[in-house]
């Protein structure tokens, strides 16, 4: 299925199901999908698990998705940030799972997922509390950890630029987790602040080709063209 | 009904992509024969073609003035470039494959088992210099991988067969077999003929025994 | 000589990055106060910064209308683009880091063994919040990683230790340790000083103890 | 260490050492490094490991490496190709050792050694003659292999412009192998269609940043500006 249009953020995001993973892309704000995850909001879905490198910011987005409660479970590097207070007043009250992957191997482990890789030996986390209980064996003098693929039953990214046909460009360091969440989730939706028409795009230059795109919505209602 | 061309197999193969992927779907078509596919999918069918050497959205192969050396398929045949393509590297081409992205994959073969693994890279020979490419990686890399081939060798000897005798390219990695004188689904299920062309029943049945054809 | 401010440890460390690559260096610096390396590279060091959310070649921090929120460095502070510079995905940032392309990583410390492990992402409360964000992958993704801190804590406890006490990042990936009052080799060999700074040896001997400076 | 502009091709492969593992980009003749391999047939190193896609095609380039009788062992996917006829001939003979890997387990194992990852199991192959010896785990109801990374000492590779930073674009499928390799060589060497004066390209579509990049000759002399 090549990728289609949305009319808006909601038909981007229907259908998600009660306890799916949702992968959602971003570090920081930059390249955070806000209106897809306003979206989710509005959708429903329960019993989440969120798999991105923060655990929100402020009181929007994926904060308040936290906030709404339908989040489970968040996966993801750096929880703690100066304005992380919805995620710290669930953690510490206990009402939200934590996993704790160093930002390296998440995004390893997303490329696995979608590159079809079993499992790979990283040095990275080898000998710390991260480690604890993970099977590690010793390669070319280095202690390395098992890791397994991490997948997603939806990815919400932001883009700059998509094409018809879902190919897609980014916008400097805001390109971060977009591109490896892009191949592991079933369904794939983008934000993006435009779309062109197919044959625009430097073939040479695309970062994520439609393949990976399920759904596009454009943040501006009128921004095709 | 007599036995299909090759250009009838390639049609029903086309024919069978569309029909199952109304929205369009991502194809790869293996060197050789299954090419052929690309020539007859109907207009507008949204397929689009990937070649493993780095590139989506491949267009027909190109002739004079278009040939550009650094534009070909994985067959090394110079190809020409449709909108909407992209271009990518080899770790990314074969973790598109890999991780199961591609919808379709075509692939001739020597041998189909009834538990669909694939000879398709090896005849064994002592002398024969082994050479794989991605035959392994095409057998395992698609949602369904399927075959076209003709039934029977030169000798008249089955190429859909209990067991394959030919080195292995992957274990039961193919869904449905498309041949000259019918087409054929594999599996855990064990053969089964979709459709005929210019045999019986009762034929195929002899002809493949001791495999038992439903 | 006095001990030494945060500049003077930037300053020293990138007087020796630059030393010790004449013909330039790929360099990670940790969020804090490894960021003021930046400002102390000679002119025509050809360093180049890495900032593993995704791009080579940063440039300072961005003000005013240079403001992009999509120009970030890892400790989500806007920063410019430099010409050379290119933009990668998190996968392919880290694997630059993890495949040991960068020369040299600089990072802030809760603590360093004599050993060269490290721990700087927790503090192991019981009710802090995890958060490791590339702390673990910086520590072991260049060919050099170094630390910069004070030696002592607020409590006036010293943070080159026998063993880290705090969680650990890394195991023996730090080898070298600026601090205020002096820059130590750390690792197989031990804890080596390589230069003091307003202390004596006899002092950083006695606060040190029981570790062993050489 | 910064890329180095190189006077000639010569200066470009200068020091590789007997014995050594050397990548070598391309997939047939598109994305070869001709120029590069001719000079290190010029530089005279022997018993080398040669690991290609290919092993060499009619009487030039790697072939003629080969025919030099330089190369001790080749690993790569597909030899046998119309025009192979120089590595056919030393294979026949005994004169070349082969190790054949599947094109999608060759590209992912240069990615693990540029990537950090001590090895990694993946499908392709499991079941198979090629597969042999190997250690297999199912994970996922799936057979997977374990595979180990293929480093280089030298890697050519041919782009098609670089900067002078060594911020490499490609053209077309002439891509292939180049990013990867790149990424998996202590010493990566390239041979560019032009130079161009750094701040040119555009940084969203660098494919190999600079870092990778150690030694780049324009193949035409007069091609830089």
């Amino acid at each position: 299925m090549t990728a289609r249009i949305c009319a808006d953020h909601d038909e981007a995001v229907a259908g998600t199901a009660d306890g799916a993973t949702v992968l959602v892309g971003g570090f920081g704000m930059a390249g955070m999908p806000v209106d897809l995850v306003d979206a989710l909001i509005r959708q429903g879905a329960m019993d989440l698990t969120v798999v991105s490198n923060n655990a929100g910011n402020g009181d929007t987005g994926l904060a308040a998705l936290l906030a709404a409660g339908r989040v489970r479970k968040v996966i993801c590097s750096f929880p703690r940030q100066v304005d992380s207070w919805v995620f710290d007043g669930l953690y510490r009250s206990g009402r939200i799972e934590l996993e704790v992957v160093p930002q390296g191997n998440l995004a390893e482990r997303l490329r696995a997922a979608g590159a079809g890789i079993g499992a790979f030996f990283t040095p990275t986390g080898a000998g710390t509390p991260l480690a604890e209980g993970k099977e590690t064996r010793e390669i070319d003098s280095r202690v390395q950890v098992l890791e397994y693929p991490v997948r997603g039953d939806l990815a919400l990214i932001k883009a700059h630029v998509a094409d018809r046909m879902g190919n897609l460009v980014y916008r400097r360091t805001a390109r971060n987790f977009g591109p490896v969440m892009a191949t592991a989730a079933a369904t794939v939706a983008v934000q993006v602040d435009r779309v062109v028409e197919t044959g625009t795009l430097d073939p040479e230059a695309v970062v994520t080709p439609g393949i990976y795109v399920d759904r596009i919505v454009p943040v501006e209602r009128g921004a095709t063209g | 009904m007599s036995p299909r061309t090759k250009d009838e197999i390639a049609a029903a193969i086309a024919r069978d992509i569309a029909d199952a992927h109304p929205g369009g779907a991502f194809v790869n078509l293996g060197i050789g024969q299954p090419t052929l596919v690309a020539d007859h999918l109907p207009p507008g069918s949204g397929v689009v073609l990937h070649t493993e050497n780095g590139m989506l959205n491949m267009g027909p192969a190109a002739h004079g003035e278009d040939i550009d050396p650094d534009l070909i398929n994985a067959g090394k045949v110079p190809v020409t470039e449709l909108p909407g393509a992209s271009y990518f590297h080899q770790a990314d081409s074969f973790a598109m494959m890999r991780g199961g992205h591609l919808d379709v994959c075509v692939l001739g073969a020597f041998q189909v088992s009834a538990t669909g693994d694939l000879a398709n890279w090896h005849t064994g020979e002592p002398d024969a210099i082994p050479a794989v490419g991605g035959a392994m990686d095409l057998a395992i890399g698609a949602k369904r991988v399927w075959v076209m081939m003709t039934l029977f060798d030169k000798q008249g000897r089955p190429k859909i067969v209990p067991e394959c005798t030919y080195p292995l390219t992957g274990l039961g990695c193919i869904d449905r077999v498309y041949t000259d004188l019918g087409t054929f689904e594999v599996g855990s299920g064990g053969v089964r003929a979709l459709e005929l062309c210019g045999i019986s029943a009762a034929e195929i049945s002899a002809r493949l025994s001791p495999l038992a054809v439903s």
